[in-house]
């Protein structure tokens, strides 16, 4: 039962997170210099028309009035009118959004398996040479941006060697799936077109390894070095004194303990992920939200930013309550905590 | 001349809120630390106050000195009360009860030099004379070499760590120290360094001793008299040396058989063997009636009913307990 | 009875023996020293580098399409880009934009974060504790680097405004690391006795609480050098930063982007130099976690 | 030596490379138990009886650790020399230890249940069982140890049990894993005395039962007289005194177990004794000879020179001190 008001204190929480998100933004939109009107029509528009846009845009009603407005209309789903794609905000997430997740969910998985894999064995054969050069590389990838990462990619697999597509989410011969949920792997494996997911994956696999690089790193390390950490803890040296073999004390005792600080991380390195995925997304031409993002930032579509932001708020959140699920479930020192006695 | 009282509990209550029940109604969880617990220290006396985990010692000690306010009841230093108005006490007060701490590593800022330590209070209260000589006085009062002032503490050992807290506490001026569990966390060899250098300031400050602990034997030698608390009450309140002769609280005469000793003597005088069963409840959900009831002995049908209530059996020797009859 | 204070001044041994420690703890592991020489040779140049770069001129505005696009050579070390700028000299002078970049932002950062950390930690329980954290909890509720971009979209983009962008950003993490600290340390004895004995709140909170945090900070810090410019980078990459002709290492790297494979050294050498100034930062950073980090024990 | 004895430890060395050198912590460590005997080993903070036990059972970390010299031979085998199988056999049937500190013994993520069945499996006749018979062996020690409601006890995390019921699950767990030697560190210090009286006297009445020599960790001396049959004082890495329990309270020969007898407040009253002045020794570089001699009274120059040897007296009474080295005082 504890573990049930735990959840819903959380989600009230991040409600209220989400709340204090929406006046940063909205604060942000409207800090800009010059009348948000007059940059909606171009500098050309006549000034009765700028002027009506103003009123109906309440901007010259007081700033709290006009976030009521805005936070109404937003909760309706009507984010705006985006300038460079002349439709509506809400369309460009729909269309474009599902790209973005699709990338940056194959990201986290990469992230999630690769890591702990890389840790584990880095742990296993501690200071041997494999241990030594696993972690060079995890340093690496922290080190590096993704999008130098993404230029690697691209100028190693994608040209020189030609391995793999660089561009675009399907190569131009194939035909898109019906869209169901929008992710072109998920919708060609539930209308069994075959040909389609492996296009797409192997589509998926340039920019998602270069954007999962820094979380992939993150994690290695985390888990290597929590398992390190663990192996000196008195209840494996007292598994051990019990005759447990070795093999199972790794493989069970130590790793189910370690692996909590590497989830609880996951939510952190997901959200280096999403922001990164701005970035590749342009180098790969990929068709998703964040490229939107950035082409709207660049000629200052103030809706625009505002909706992919708060798009991006609402998805780390409900990732960051999923990965506190997850850890509850993993830790029972969470779940069950025994009320503080004195 | 009867010996005045210096320090004086009435009646104090301390409960503690640690969470709600239920998502809606929200009606708290409380844990009743202190409840209700009256007694008082006399000029210059070493008071004894023992308890196991949960007792609620700590919590009369941390109330005293102002870390918590107490939910009910009251505490006065000479008839002054500790706690009048919500304002903060004044340092007159704040200047006279001191108290040293059960652990040595936590009670000494680890990134201070025992100088730093020991100029705070000075600084606070003594603002005349000069500070250098104030501590390398402090410390020979302790008996600690002068050139300790420029050491970190964790560059000295437990002991000597337990030493500058009792400088430190010295550095006031004060006439009221609380000891919680000043020797819990050192060895057997230290403790009695610690133990007669307590005495020794004592006869030459006229300080008063509160003295917590839950080693009775260590309680035999320092106090002059003693109280035992179980699960926020006071069980039971004697002069030391017939607090050890004659019992007769059940808790008190469990835990006297407890206690491994190292001498026939000690043996003897032990009550027999009392086979001491059961878990020390969660102070959350205390038991009905006695709160003892559930692991004692001698438990009676009205024990899990009716809580008892004070009785004297002799000149300073008052028990908390239906065997002993009860104001009708 | 009195002692003779001078002769109790701290030993001058003291203080060495204690540099031979720390350093002795600092250099066990060997990445810790090449992460020093990193910065060390980086903060050379970049505060050198109108002397040491072999073109200091092609650092602004300067054409000279008679060396366009030559690869690296000789004469031109990384080679020159299109309009023939060299670009060596051009990433001296982008280190220069990098540590300011990291400077400043540390410098506008720490002291508020900091500061907001230590009161929220000290005041548990109280209305001041939540308001604080529930505003950090915000500006953490999205990813730094998209709410940088944000601001930077609304201001007219250049360093500057990246910069404060990105402070903006990055204060809140001070803030809950040193929550974390502070709100254990506030439980500890020494601050319970500090107050029995009527000390303060500025002094338990500077003299007696801050001093515990300086380690954790410190190493913080210098992981933070590496983050923010690499941050940096990011959003000069994406044309919010560094502004052309400027030689801002993102904007090199992203300037060279149309030209690859064939003039393939226009993006690399820049992305090198990124990477070679956040690994340095980066081990530096570990060094002195394990030489402070010893000192919690 | 009358009776074979079954664990014989000679002149163990363990020495630890910190920061600034090596720790010499046992210096020359000799330890012996009978079968069936209940051997008392005291000694304060830091005088290395944790790490003679845990070298027993070589779950010392290497590094930083390291056995520069000395046999530890159990049933006339040299533990320092097994191999895996045998080392695991050793630890699955023969010799078990339970932690000091209950909290930190117990895997926090995993049941009891899952902690005990995995002891159960992995021994040495677990092999041939089914997964309803491990279960069943698994709840055994549990009713062993008194504990109330086993069943739901097996489903229940170490965070949801109080002190004494985690000592009594890591005794239940040793006894699945010892069939001759039963190694306590300090059990119940970290509890409550009635609590503590509890678990000592549980442990009692299980030894007796199923006839398993212990070897008792402590530093208190009450203990030790109500629970043992002989005694090994130790301090600063050595073994400075070792005798019958009645004999070492009656007649305690070393300074040291003087200076530790006089300082243990009675409950007699009488006031509390200075206890030993000086603090215990820095591994780094020990005092020359023996090493209590910065803290004796008693010491003469051989004392600072060379270290003293094990001399006998009497029946059995030994003890590390020149004082005593022509038979007498």
């Amino acid at each position: 039962m504890r573990f049930i008001t735990f959840i819903v204190r959380r989600v009230v929480h991040s409600i209220f997170v989400l709340l204090g998100l929406s006046i940063v933004i909205f604060v942000i939109s409207r800090i800009m210099p010059g009348n948000p009107a007059r940059m909606a029509v171009g500098p050309r528009a006549p000034q009765y028309v700028i002027d009506e846009l103003s009123r109906q845009m309440h901007l010259d009603e007081p700033l709290h009035v006009q976030y009521y407005y805005w936070l109404r209309d937003a909760l309706h789903g009507d984010l705006g009118m985006s300038l460079v794609t002349r439709r509506p905000v809400a369309d460009d997430m729909k269309e474009f959004f599902p790209a973005t997740l699709e990338l940056t969910l194959f990201a986290g998985f990469i992230m999630a398996g690769g890591g702990i894999f890389i840790g584990i064995l880095s742990a296993r054969h501690k200071d041997k040479w494999i241990d030594n050069l696993l972690r060079i590389i995890s340093y690496l990838g922290v080190v590096t941006p993704s999008f130098i990462f993404a230029i690697f990619f691209l100028l190693l697999f994608g040209m020189a060697l030609n391995w793999m597509p660089t561009m675009g989410r399907l190569s131009p011969g194939v035909s898109p799936p019906p869209t169901i949920t929008g992710l072109i792997t998920v919708d060609s494996l539930l209308s069994g077109n075959l040909t389609a997911f492996f296009d797409a994956l192997w589509h998926l696999i340039l920019p998602g390894i270069a954007l999962a690089m820094g979380g992939l790193a993150q994690e290695s390390r985390i888990t290597r070095s929590t398992m390190s950490d663990n192996l000196t803890k008195d209840y494996i040296a007292s598994a051990r004194s019990l005759g447990i073999p070795e093999g199972v004390i790794m493989r069970k005792f130590l790793l189910k303990p370690s692996l909590i600080p590497t989830i609880s991380i996951l939510g952190l390195d997901f959200a280096g992920t999403m922001a990164n995925a701005f970035l590749v997304e342009v180098i790969f031409n990929w068709p998703g939200s964040s490229r939107y993002g950035i082409n709207t930032m660049l000629r200052k579509d103030l809706n625009a930013i505002a909706g992919v932001v708060l798009t991006m708020g609402v998805v780390f959140i409900v990732v960051n309550i999923v990965v506190d699920i997850v850890v509850g479930l993993l830790d029972p020192r969470i779940r069950l905590a025994p009320q503080r006695g004195e | 001349m009867k010996p005045t009282d210096i320090l004086t509990f009435t009646d104090l209550k301390k409960y503690f809120v640690i969470g709600y029940n239920g998502i809606l109604k929200r009606e708290p969880i409380t844990v009743k630390a202190v409840d209700g617990v009256s007694f008082a220290v006399r000029e210059g006396e070493t008071f004894g106050l023992v308890g196991e985990s949960g007792s609620g010692k700590s919590t009369v000690a941390y109330t005293t000195i102002g870390m918590y306010r107490p939910t009910e009841g009251s505490i006065s230093f000479r008839g002054q009360s500790l706690f009048d108005g919500n304002k903060g006490r004044p340092l007159a007060l704040k200047k006279e009860i001191q108290i040293v701490f059960q652990d040595p590593g936590s009670s000494l800022n680890p990134r201070r030099t025992i100088k730093q330590i020991l100029e705070l209070p000075l600084q606070i209260h003594r603002r005349d004379e000069n500070r250098l000589e104030q501590v390398v006085q402090l410390l020979e009062m302790v008996e600690l070499p002068p050139d300790y002032m420029y050491k970190y503490p964790q560059m000295v050992g437990g002991g000597e760590k337990q030493m500058v807290a009792i400088a430190r506490a010295l550095a006031t001026g004060p006439s009221f120290i609380i000891l919680d569990e000043p020797t819990s966390a050192l060895d057997v060899s230290i403790q009695g360094k610690i133990i007669n250098l307590l005495i020794r300031l004592q006869n030459e400050f006229h300080l008063s001793y509160l003295f917590i602990t839950h080693d009775l034997s260590l309680m035999r030698n320092v106090a002059s008299r003693v109280a035992i608390m179980y699960l926020g009450k006071i069980c039971e309140v004697a002069e030391a040396a017939e607090f050890f002769r004659n019992p007769y609280h059940p808790y008190t005469r469990m835990l006297l058989s407890s206690i491994p000793v190292v001498s026939e003597e000690e043996e003897k005088l032990k009550p027999q063997k009392i086979i001491s069963t059961g878990e020390i409840p969660s102070p959350v959900n205390i038991p009905s009636g006695c709160s003892f009831h559930l692991r004692c002995p001698q438990k009676m049908e009205i024990c899990s009913q009716v809580d008892p209530v004070m009785v004297e059996m002799e000149e300073g020797h008052t028990v908390r307990c239906h065997l002993y009859g009860q104001p009708d | 009875m009195t002692v003779q204070a001078k002769s109790l001044a701290l030993p001058k041994s003291k203080m060495i023996e204690n540099l031979g420690r720390n350093w002795y703890k600092f250099s066990r592991n060997p990445m810790s020293i090449v992460g020093l020489c990193t910065v060390l040779l980086v903060v050379f140049l970049a505060v050198f580098a109108p002397l040491v770069a072999p073109y200091p001129k092609h650092a602004g505005k300067f054409v000279d399409f008679a060396n366009a696009s030559l690869p690296p050579c000789r004469r031109y070390l990384f080679g020159t880009d299109v309009i023939g700028r060299d670009i060596l000299s051009r990433i001296f002078f982008g280190f220069r934009f990098s540590l300011t970049m990291g400077v400043v932002v540390l410098s506008l950062v720490v002291p508020p974060g900091v500061t907001l950390g230590l009161i929220a930690g000290y005041s548990q329980g109280t209305w001041i504790e939540t308001v604080i954290m529930r505003i950090t909890d915000i500006f953490l509720a999205v990813p730094p680097l998209v709410l940088a971009l944000a601001i930077c979209s609304v201001l007219t983009p250049n360093l500057f405004n990246a910069m404060i962008a990105v402070s903006l950003m990055w204060w809140p993490w001070y803030t809950r690391l040193v929550y974390g600290l502070a709100s254990t340390l506030r439980n500890e004895f020494f601050v319970n006795s500090a107050e029995a004995l009527g000390a303060s709140k500025f002094h338990i909170i500077f003299k007696e609480i801050l001093p515990n945090c300086i380690s954790p900070i410190f190493t913080k810090m210098s992981l933070d050098m590496a983050w923010v410019i690499l941050l940096g980078a990011s959003l000069s990459f994406v044309g919010l930063g560094v502004q052309p002709p400027k030689p801002g290492l993102g904007t090199m790297v992203s300037g060279g982007r149309n030209y690859l494979p064939e003039q393939w050294w226009i993006s690399v050498f820049p992305a090198l130099a990124i990477v070679v100034v956040v690994l340095g930062f980066n081990l530096l950073g570990d060094g002195l976690r394990d030489m402070l980090a010893a000192e919690e024990v | 030596m009358s009776t074979p004895s079954l664990l014989d430890i000679k002149d163990l060395h363990v020495h630890f490379d910190v920061y600034g050198g090596t720790l010499k912590v046992l210096d020359g460590v000799n330890f012996t138990v009978h079968s069936g005997e209940k051997v008392g080993l005291v000694g304060e903070t830091g005088c290395g009886k944790t790490t003679t036990m845990k070298s027993i059972l070589r779950i010392l970390p290497m590094p930083p650790a390291r056995i520069p010299g000395g046999e530890i031979y159990f049933k006339g085998q040299d533990v320092l020399k097994m191999g895996g199988d045998e080392l695991r056999r050793m630890r699955s049937e023969g010799i078990s230890m339970i932690f000091q500190d209950p909290t930190t013994a117990l895997n926090p993520v995993f049941t009891v249940g899952q902690q005990l069945e995995a002891v159960v499996k992995y021994s040495i006749e677990g092999k041939k069982l089914s997964r309803k018979e491990i279960r069943e062996q698994a709840i055994i020690p549990l009713k062993e140890v008194s504990m109330p409601d086993p069943e739901r006890m097996m489903g229940s995390y170490p965070i949801q049990l109080s002190g004494g019921m985690r000592q009594r699950v890591c005794i239940a767990m040793a006894l699945v894993a010892s069939r001759e030697l039963l190694i306590a560190d300090e059990p119940g210090t970290s509890l409550d005395v009635t609590i503590q009286d509890q678990i000592l006297r549980l442990l009692h009445q299980l030894v007796e039962e199923k006839n398993v020599s212990v070897i008792l960790i402590t530093h208190t001396l009450g203990v030790v007289r109500e629970m043992t049959d002989r005694v090994y004082v130790m301090y600063a890495g050595n073994m400075v005194e070792a005798a019958a329990t009645e004999e070492l309270f009656a007649n305690p020969l070393h300074p040291y177990t003087h200076g530790l007898m006089a300082a243990v407040p009675r409950l007699t009253g009488g006031g509390v004794s200075d206890g030993i002045p000086g603090r215990i020794p820095d591994y780094l570089n020990p005092p020359p000879g023996c090493r209590f001699h910065p803290r004796c009274d008693h010491a003469m120059d051989i004392c600072r020179q060379e270290k003293p040897a094990f001399y006998k007296l009497g029946e059995n009474h030994e003890v590390a001190c020149f004082l005593y080295r022509d038979g007498e005082k």
